[in-house]
C-alpha cells in the first residue's frame, strides 16, 4: 500500500506537471503546481509511514506552508500580470525577458 | 482500509485529469478541491490523520479559497473560456503527455525495483508529529514562518504595486476628497 | 621584517597617495615616488649588507598564515629575486614619472593601482610558499586590469580583457598544479605543505611531472610570452597608458621569467629536461616570429611590444639551455629588456603625448624639432637591437654562447634574430625621427624630467653592458643552484 | 709611456659623449676645437706609444693592457683589455693620424651644417670604435669595436636625415654588414666552445695547437669569421653596401674607406692568421673574393658617373687587393697595401670634397672637366692620389704595396693575372676619373676655393701617399716582419708587368675613355648597377621579409584566438536562443533534464 502511494505520489506529480506544460494560462499553471506539490506531501507521507515516524509529516507541514507562501506571492503576481498584459497567457510576459 | 485507499487514489488522479482538461477556471478549482480531498483521505488511510486534517482545512479549504478570490476577482466570464479554448491548441497535449508518462514509467520502474520491505501503516496521531515539529524541527518552524512572512509581504508588495498607477492614485484621490 | 615592509611601504603609499589626492595631484605624485624612492633604499641596503652571504636565502621572514593548510606567509630574497626587485621599483620609479602629466584624471586611484601591481609583482617576487606566490601571482592582475581598461588608449576595455582572460586561465592550470603537487607531496611524505624547500624534493611519477610542470610553464608562458601564446601582449601594451607599458614589458613579462627559473626548473628538473628542446625551438620561433612582426607594424607602441615578445624568446632560450652563460645571460636579458623596452615606452609615451597618435606614418623628420627625444629613441633603439657596449648585448651574447653549446642550428637561428632586430630598430628610427618633416611638426623637446627618467635608464644600460659583474655576481649563487638541478 | 694606451680610444669617446650631451648647446668653434683636439691627442699617443714600442719593444714583442674584467661568467670572462703589437700598433697609428686629418678638414668642410656637433660626435665614436676594434685582446671586444663602426657608419651615411634616400643607404650599409656580423658572432660562439676561450693571442695558441691543418673545426670558424670581414670590408657577396654609402658626407667617406669601418675586415682576417694558416681551404676561398672583387668592382668603376661612387668602386677594388694578399699568406703585404690605401684614398676623397664643394654639390663627373686651372689644389692632389692609386711605378707608395701582392701571387697564374688585370682597369678608371674632371673643358663654374683646414690635410696625404711606400729601412723591415715571415721580394716580371699595364691604362683612358657622355650598352648598364647584386637580393631577401611582414600585419596567431572568441560567440547565440523568456519552455527543460537524471540513475 506504501508502494502505491507512491506510485500515486508519482501519477499525480506527472499529471502536474503535464497541467504546467499544457496550460499556458497562469491561474491553471498555478493550479498544477499545487498538484505537484501536494504530490510531494503525499510521498513524504508515505515515506513517514514506511518508517512509523513522524518526520514525514512535519516534512507535509512545511511543504503547506511553502505552498501557502507560493500560492499568496503567485496569486499576487497573477493579478499584476493580468493588470500589466490584460491577459492571463503565460507566454505574453515573455515579453519580460531580459 | 485498502479498498478506500484505492478508491480514494482512483479519485484523486480522475480529478486531476479532470481538472487539467477544464476550460472554465472555477470548474476546474472545484475538481482540483476534489483531488485533494481524496488525497486527503489517502493521507488518513496511510495513518497520518493529523496531516488529513491540515489537507482539508489549509490545503481543500484555505489556499483553495484564495484561488476562488482570484478568479473571482479577475471576473472572468464567457469570454475567457473562448480564449482559452484558442489557448489549449490541438496538438499541445502530446509533449506534456509523452513526458508525464515517461516520469510515471521510471519512477515507477523506480518504485518497483527498488523498495524495501514495507511495514504496515501505524497511525501517528498530531502528538507525535507536534513533538517532533517543536523539537528536533524548531530551526525549520521557524524558517517557515519567515517563509510566510516574506510571502505575505511578498504578496502585499506586488499588489500594492500596481494599484498605485497612475489611474488608481486618481481614483484614491477622488476618494479623499 | 624588511621584506614584509618592502610590499606595505607600496601599499600604504599607494593608499595614502589615493587619499592625498583628494587636496592635490601632485602630493599623490610625490608620495608614490617617495614610497618607490623608499622601497629602491631598502632593496641597496639588503644588496649591500648581504654581499657575500652564505645560504639558500639572503633575507628570510616567515609568518604563520593557515598552518592548518600548510600555508604560511613566507617571503625571502636570494640574488634572482633582490635584482628583480631593484629593478621593479626603479621602473615603478620611472613610470611614476613617466605618468607625470599623462594621467589627470583618478589620479589617486591611478597610483593606488600602480603602486597595487608594483606590490603584488614584488610579493611575486618574494613569495616561497607557493599557495602565497599564487595569491600574489592573482592580484598583481586586477589593479594591472584598472591600469589599462581606466586610463588605457581608444581599444582599451578589450586589452584589458583580453589581458585579463588570458592570464587568469593560464594561472588556473598553475593551480591545479600547484595543488596536484601539494597533495602528491602529502601523498608521499605525510605533510601537507605550501613551501617551495620543501616542495622542491617532491618524487612524482615522470608522467605526472611533466603534466604538472606543463601547467606551471603554460602559465608562465602566457606572461613571457611564449609565441602562440603571445597575442594578449601587443594589445594590452599598445593600449596600457605609458606607465602600465612600461610596469607590463619590465616587469609582468618578468614573473614569468622569474617563475620558470624559481619553479619549473628547479621542482621538476627531470620534466624540464625532457621538455627542453620543445621549449628551445619555441624561444627561437618566438625571437624570429616577434622580430618579423615589430617589423611590419605601423603602430609605433605595437612595434615596441612586438620587439618584446622577441628579446623574451631570448629569455626562454636562456633558461631551458640551462648552463651557466645562457642562465646568466637570460638574467641580464631580463633586466636589460626592462631598462631599454622600458624606456622606449616611456619615450613613445611621450610623443603620443605630444602628437596625439602612435602611427608611424604620421611621424617622420622628429630630430629636426626634438633632437633630445630622437637621440634618446635612438640611442634605446640601439639597446634594444644589441649593440655591444649597452646591456642587451650582454644579455643576448651570453645566451647564444651558452645556447651554441646545446643546439648549434638553435644558436644560428637565434643569432639571426639580432640580426631581424636591426631590421625594425632601423626601420623605426627612419620612419619616426629621420625622413623629412613631411607633417611640418613642431614639438616641445624633453622635459627635464622626462631627461631625468632617460638618463637614468641611459646610464644603468651603459653600467650593465660594460660592467655587468656586480649584477652577475649576485644571481651567480642562486644561478649555481639551477644550474645544478638542471644538470642532475 | 705605453701605460697611456688607453688613451687612444678613451680621448675621442669622451668627446663624443660630451658631443652628444651637450653639443648642440655649445659654439661651434669649441665644438670643433674639442673633436679635432681628442683625435690629435689619440694621435699623438699613439706616436709616443710607437716611439716607446719601437724604441725599447716589451717583452715578447707585445703589450697588455687589462682595464677591467666585463663579463666574468661560468668559464667566460673576457677583459676591457688592450692589446698592443706591431700589427695593431702600424694600425692605430694609420688610423689615428688618417683620422686626425680627416677631423681637421671636416672642421670647414661641414662649417655651414646645422649638425656639426652632431657630426663630430659620431666620427669621434667611429674613430673611437675602429681603435677599440684594432686594440681589443679579444674578440668580444673587437666585436664591440667591430658593432661600433657600423652603427657609426649608419649614422653618418644618413647623417643627413631629411632625405629618405640618405637613411636607407645608411640602413642598407648597417643590415648588410650586420649580415656578416651575424656570421662573425656564430664563429665566435664556436670559437669559444671549442676554445674555451676569446682572447686571441691564446685563441691562435690553441688552436694550433689542437686543430691540425685542414680540420673542419678550423675551416668552419675561418669560414665563419670570413663572413664577417667580407661584410665589413665591402667584398663580395656583401659589397653592395658601400657604393650607396656615398649617401654621406664627404668626410665619412674619407674616413670610412681609408681609415675605419672598410679595413676592419682585413685587420680581422690579418689578427686571426694563424685560423687561415689551419684552414688552407679558407686561405683560397679569401684569395678568390679578393681576386674576384677587385675585378668586378675594377668593371663597375669603369663606368660609374658620380665622381665618389668611382672612388667607392675603386674601395672595394684595393680592399680585394688586400683579401688576395690574405689569401695568398702575404699578410704584411696587405697590412703595407692598407697603410698606402688609407693615405691615397683618404686623399681621393677629400680632394674629391673640395671638387664637390667648389661645384655646388655636383657629384656628375660629366658635368665637371677642365679643373685643373680653377682648382689647382684638388688637381694635384688627385692626380699624386690617383697615381698612387694606380700604381705610378717606383714613385708612389701604392705601386710598391701593389708590387708587393702581385709577386706574392706568382704562384698561381690565375690570380696573378687577375692582380694585373686589375692594374689595368684601375689605371683605366682612375685616369678616365681625372681627365673627365681636370681636362677638357669647363661644364660648371667654380664658386668656393678650399681654406687653410682643407688644404693642409690634403698637402699632408698626398706627400703620404707619395712617399710613404719607399723603402725607408725604419720601417719596411718593421712592416715585413709584422707576422714573423720575411716577404717575397718584388720580382722583375710582376714590377714590369705592372708597370706596362699601367701605362697601357693611362693611354687607353686618354684615347679612348673621354667622351662626353656616359656609356649606354647594356654591358655598361650592367656594371653601373654593380652587376646586379642589389636587383638580386632584393628579390631574394629584401623582398620575401617585407611580403611576410605586411602579410603577418596582424598576427596570423591572433586570428586563431578571434576564432575562438567567435566560436564562443556563436555558441552563446544558440544559448540565447533557449532563453527566450517562455514559462513552459523552461518547465519543460527543467522536466526534461529531470527525466534525462533519473534515466541516468535508473540504467546506469
Amino acid at each position: 500500500m506504501i508502494r502505491d502511494s507512491l506510485i500515486l505520489a508519482s501519477v499525480l506529480f506527472a499529471l502536474g506537471l503535464a497541467g504546467v506544460l499544457l496550460r499556458r494560462n497562469v491561474v491553471f499553471v498555478l493550479m498544477s503546481i499545487e498538484v505537484m506539490l501536494n504530490a510531494a506531501g503525499l510521498a513524504f507521507i508515505a515515506a513517514g509511514a514506511r518508517w512509523q515516524q513522524a518526520d514525514g509529516q512535519v516534512m507535509f507541514i512545511f511543504i503547506l506552508a511553502m505552498a501557502a507562501a507560493e500560492v499568496a506571492v503567485g496569486l499576487a503576481l497573477v493579478l499584476a500580470l493580468f493588470h500589466h498584459y490584460k491577459s492571463l497567457d503565460a507566454d505574453e510576459a515573455s515579453r519580460m525577458k531580459g | 482500509m485498502h479498498v478506500v485507499f484505492y478508491i480514494s487514489a482512483a479519485i484523486a488522479v480522475a480529478a486531476t485529469l479532470l481538472m487539467l482538461r477544464q476550460l472554465n477556471a472555477v470548474h476546474a478549482l472545484i475538481y482540483l478541491v476534489i483531488s485533494l480531498l481524496a488525497v486527503a483521505v489517502v493521507f488518513y488511510t496511510l495513518g497520518a490523520p493529523f496531516a488529513a486534517a491540515l489537507e482539508v482545512i489549509i490545503y481543500a479549504g484555505a489556499i483553495m479559497v484564495l484561488f476562488v478570490f482570484v478568479v473571482m476577482l479577475l471576473n472572468l466570464g464567457q469570454a475567457a473560456i473562448r480564449f482559452e479554448r484558442k489557448l489549449l491548441g490541438k496538438g499541445s497535449w502530446i509533449c506534456p503527455a509523452v513526458l508525464a508518462a515517461i516520469l510515471i514509467a521510471e519512477l515507477t520502474w523506480l518504485l518497483i525495483e527498488g523498495v524495501g520491505p514495507m511495514y504496515p501503516p501505524m497511525t501517528i496521531g498530531p502528538v507525535e508529529v507536534g513533538a517532533a515539529l517543536f523539537g528536533p524541527y524548531m530551526i525549520g518552524v521557524e524558517l517557515a514562518s519567515m517563509l510566510l512572512l516574506a510571502g505575505l509581504v511578498g504578496a502585499y508588495h506586488i499588489g500594492r504595486r500596481e494599484r498605485s498607477g497612475p489611474e488608481p492614485a486618481d481614483v484614491s484621490e477622488e476618494a479623499h476628497k | 621584517m624588511i621584506l614584509l615592509a618592502l610590499i606595505a611601504v607600496l601599499i600604504g603609499g599607494g593608499m595614502v597617495a589615493a587619499v592625498a589626492a583628494r587636496w592635490s595631484a601632485a602630493a599623490a605624485r610625490w608620495i608614490s615616488l617617495l614610497a618607490l624612492l623608499a622601497d629602491f633604499g631598502l632593496g641597496l641596503s639588503i644588496w649591500v649588507r648581504s654581499a657575500g652571504a652564505a645560504g639558500p636565502w639572503l633575507v628570510d621572514a616567515d609568518y604563520a598564515w593557515l598552518p592548518q593548510f600548510g600555508i604560511r606567509f613566507h617571503l625571502a630574497v636570494d640574488g634572482l629575486s633582490l635584482l628583480l626587485l631593484m629593478l621593479t621599483f626603479f621602473l615603478g620609479f620611472v613610470s611614476v614619472l613617466a605618468s607625470w602629466s599623462e594621467i589627470t584624471e583618478s589620479v589617486g586611484f591611478f597610483h593606488l593601482s600602480l603602486l597595487a601591481t608594483l606590490a603584488g609583482i614584488a610579493a611575486v617576487f618574494l613569495a616561497v610558499d607557493l599557495f602565497l606566490f599564487y595569491f600574489a601571482w592573482e592580484l598583481m592582475l586586477v589593479p594591472m586590469y584598472f591600469l589599462i581598461a581606466v586610463w588605457g588608449h581608444e581599444n582599451r576595455v578589450y586589452a584589458a580583457i583580453k589581458f585579463f582572460i588570458f592570464t587568469q586561465l593560464s594561472g588556473l592550470l598553475m593551480l591545479v598544479a600547484i595543488l596536484a603537487l601539494y597533495f602528491f607531496h602529502h601523498s608521499t611524505t605525510g605533510v601537507y605543505t605550501f613551501e617551495y624547500a620543501d616542495l622542491l624534493g617532491t618524487a612524482l611519477p615522470p608522467g605526472t611531472a611533466m603534466w604538472l610542470m606543463a601547467g606551471f610553464f603554460v602559465a608562465f608562458a602566457v606572461k613571457l610570452p611564449v609565441v602562440p601564446l603571445h597575442t594578449w601582449l601587443p594589445d594590452a601594451h599598445t593600449e596600457a597608458p605609458t606607465a602600465g607599458s612600461v610596469v607590463l614589458a619590465g616587469l609582468l613579462l618578468k614573473t614569468g621569467a622569474y617563475g620558470m627559473l624559481r619553479f619549473v626548473v628547479p621542482l621538476f628538473p627531470d620534466a624540464a629536461h625532457k621538455f627542453a628542446p620543445v621549449a628551445i625551438v619555441l624561444g627561437v620561433i618566438g625571437i624570429l616570429y616577434g622580430a618579423i612582426l615589430a617589423f611590419g607594424q605601423t603602430d609605433l607602441k605595437r612595434l615596441v611590444a612586438y620587439t618584446s615578445v622577441s628579446h623574451l624568446g631570448f629569455v626562454l632560450l636562456g633558461i631551458f639551455v640551462g648552463n651557466a652563460l645562457a642562465l646568466q645571460g637570460a638574467l641580464l636579458t631580463i633586466i636589460c629588456h626592462g631598462i631599454s623596452t622600458g624606456a622606449l615606452f616611456v619615450l613613445v609615451g611621450s610623443l603620443q603625448e605630444r602628437i596625439h597618435t602612435r602611427e608611424l606614418g604620421r611621424m617622420g623628420g622628429l630630430w629636426a624639432t626634438t633632437p633630445r627625444l630622437s637621440g634618446a629613441a635612438l640611442f634605446f633603439t640601439l639597446a634594444s637591437l644589441g649593440l655591444p657596449g649597452l646591456g642587451d648585448f650582454v644579455g643576448e651574447f651570453l645566451v647564444l654562447l651558452g645556447t651554441y653549446r646545446v643546439s648549434i642550428p638553435a644558436a644560428a637561428i637565434a643569432a639571426c634574430g639580432v640580426l631581424a632586430a636591426t631590421l625594425y630598430g632601423v626601420r623605426l628610427v627612419q620612419r619616426a625621427f629621420h625622413g623629412p618633416n613631411v607633417h611640418e611638426l613642431r614639438l616641445a623637446d624633453l622635459a627635464p624630467r622626462e631627461g631625468l627618467v632617460v638618463t637614468l635608464m641611459a646610464v644603468a644600460l651603459l653600467w650593465l653592458g660594460l660592467y655587468p659583474r656586480p649584477v652577475t655576481a649576485t644571481f651567480q649563487p642562486a644561478m649555481d643552484r639551477v644550474e645544478r638541478v638542471a644538470l642532475k | 709611456m705605453l701605460d697611456l694606451l688607453w688613451l687612444i680610444p678613451a680621448a675621442p669617446f669622451a668627446s663624443a659623449a660630451v658631443l652628444l650631451l651637450v653639443g648642440r648647446r655649445m659654439p661651434r668653434k669649441v665644438v670643433a676645437t674639442l673633436g679635432v683636439v681628442s683625435i690629435a691627442v689619440s694621435a699623438i699617443v699613439s706616436g709616443l706609444v710607437a716611439i716607446a714600442f719601437i724604441g725599447s719593444p716589451p717583452p715578447g714583442n707585445a703589450y697588455d693592457q687589462h682595464l677591467w674584467t666585463w663579463i666574468a661568467v661560468g668559464g667566460f670572462h673576457p677583459g676591457i683589455a688592450l692589446y698592443l703589437d706591431p700589427l695593431s700598433l702600424i694600425m692605430t697609428l694609420v688610423v689615428t693620424f688618417v683620422s686626425f686629418l680627416i677631423h681637421l678638414y671636416s672642421t670647414e668642410f661641414m662649417a655651414g651644417d646645422e649638425g656639426y656637433a652632431r657630426f663630430f660626435a659620431y666620427m669621434n665614436l667611429f674613430v673611437a670604435s675602429m681603435v677599440m676594434l684594432v686594440l681589443g685582446d679579444n674578440l668580444l671586444l673587437l666585436y664591440l669595436g667591430w658593432e661600433g663602426v657600423g652603427l657609426c657608419s649608419y649614422l653618418l651615411i644618413g647623417f643627413w636625415y631629411r632625405d629618405p634616400a640618405n637613411g636607407r643607404a645608411g640602413q642598407k650599409a648597417f643590415i648588410v654588414t650586420r649580415v656578416g656580423d651575424t656570421s662573425m658572432a656564430i664563429g665566435l660562439f664556436l670559437l669559444f666552445h671549442m676554445l674555451g676561450t676569446l682572447n686571441i693571442q691564446e685563441l691562435m695558441a690553441r688552436a694550433r695547437a689542437d686543430w691540425p691543418v685542414g680540420s673542419g673545426l678550423a675551416i668552419a670558424a675561418a669560414a665563419l669569421l670570413l663572413g664577417g670581414a667580407v661584410g665589413k670590408s665591402a667584398q663580395l657577396p656583401l659589397q653592395t653596401w658601400l657604393p650607396d654609402a656615398m649617401a654621406g658626407p664627404t668626410p665619412t667617406s674619407a674616413l670610412i674607406h681609408a681609415a675605419t669601418m672598410v679595413t676592419a675586415g682585413v685587420y680581422l682576417i690579418a689578427r686571426t692568421h694563424v685560423l687561415y694558416e689551419i684552414a688552407p681551404a679558407v686561405q683560397l676561398a679569401v684569395a678568390i673574393i679578393g681576386a674576384a672583387t677587385l675585378l668586378l668592382a675594377g668593371f663597375s668603376a669603369l663606368v660609374q658617373t658620380d665622381i665618389k661612387r668611382v672612388l667607392a668602386y675603386s674601395t672595394i677594388s684595393q680592399i680585394g687587393y688586400m683579401f688576395l694578399a690574405l689569401g695568398l699568406g702575404a699578410w704584411s703585404a696587405a697590412i703595407f697595401h692598407f697603410m698606402t690605401h688609407a693615405f691615397f684614398k683618404a686623399l681621393l676623397f677629400l680632394a674629391a670634397g673640395i671638387v664637390i664643394e667648389a661645384l655646388h654639390q655636383e657629384h656628375n663627373i660629366f658635368h665637371m672637366g677642365g679643373l685643373r686651372r680653377e682648382l689647382p689644389v684638388a688637381f694635384w692632389a688627385f692626380l699624386a692620389g690617383g697615381c698612387a692609386l694606380a700604381g705610378l711605378p717606383l714613385v708612389t707608395a701604392g705601386s710598391y704595396s701593389k708590387d708587393w701582392i702581385i709577386a706574392s701571387a706568382s704562384p698561381s697564374p690565375a690570380l696573378w693575372a687577375a692582380a694585373i688585370a686589375g692594374v689595368l682597369l684601375t689605371s683605366l678608371y682612375t685616369f678616365r676619373l681625372i681627365f673627365l674632371v681636370f681636362f677638357g673643358t669647363a661644364r660648371t663654374p667654380v664658386s668656393k676655393q678650399p681654406g687653410v683646414a682643407e688644404q693642409i690635410p690634403v698637402w699632408v696625404l698626398a706627400v703620404l701617399s707619395i712617399v710613404g711606400g719607399s723603402e725607408r729601412p725604419a720601417y719596411r723591415p718593421f712592416m715585413a716582419h709584422l707576422f714573423g715571415a720575411t716577404p717575397k721580394p718584388p720580382e722583375a716580371l710582376s714590377t714590369i708587368a705592372a708597370a706596362a699595364a699601367f701605362f697601357t691604362g693611362l693611354v687607353c683612358a686618354w684615347y679612348f675613355l673621354r667622351g662626353d657622355a656616359p656609356a649606354t650598352n647594356p654591358l655598361a648598364r650592367f656594371w653601373y648597377a654593380g652587376w646586379g647584386f642589389d636587383w638580386l637580393y632584393g628579390r631574394i631577401f629584401v623582398r620575401p621579409v617585407e611580403w611576410a611582414a605586411r602579410v603577418n600585419h596582424n598576427d596570423v596567431i591572433d586570428s586563431m584566438y578571434d576564432g575562438l572568441a567567435t566560436l564562443a560567440r556563436f555558441v552563446w547565440r544558440g544559448l540565447a536562443l533557449t532563453e527566450n523568456g517562455k514559462l513552459r519552455w523552461y518547465a519543460a527543460a527543467i522536466a526534461g533534464g529531470t527525466l534525462i537524471f533519473v534515466a541516468l540513475v535508473i540504467f546506469l
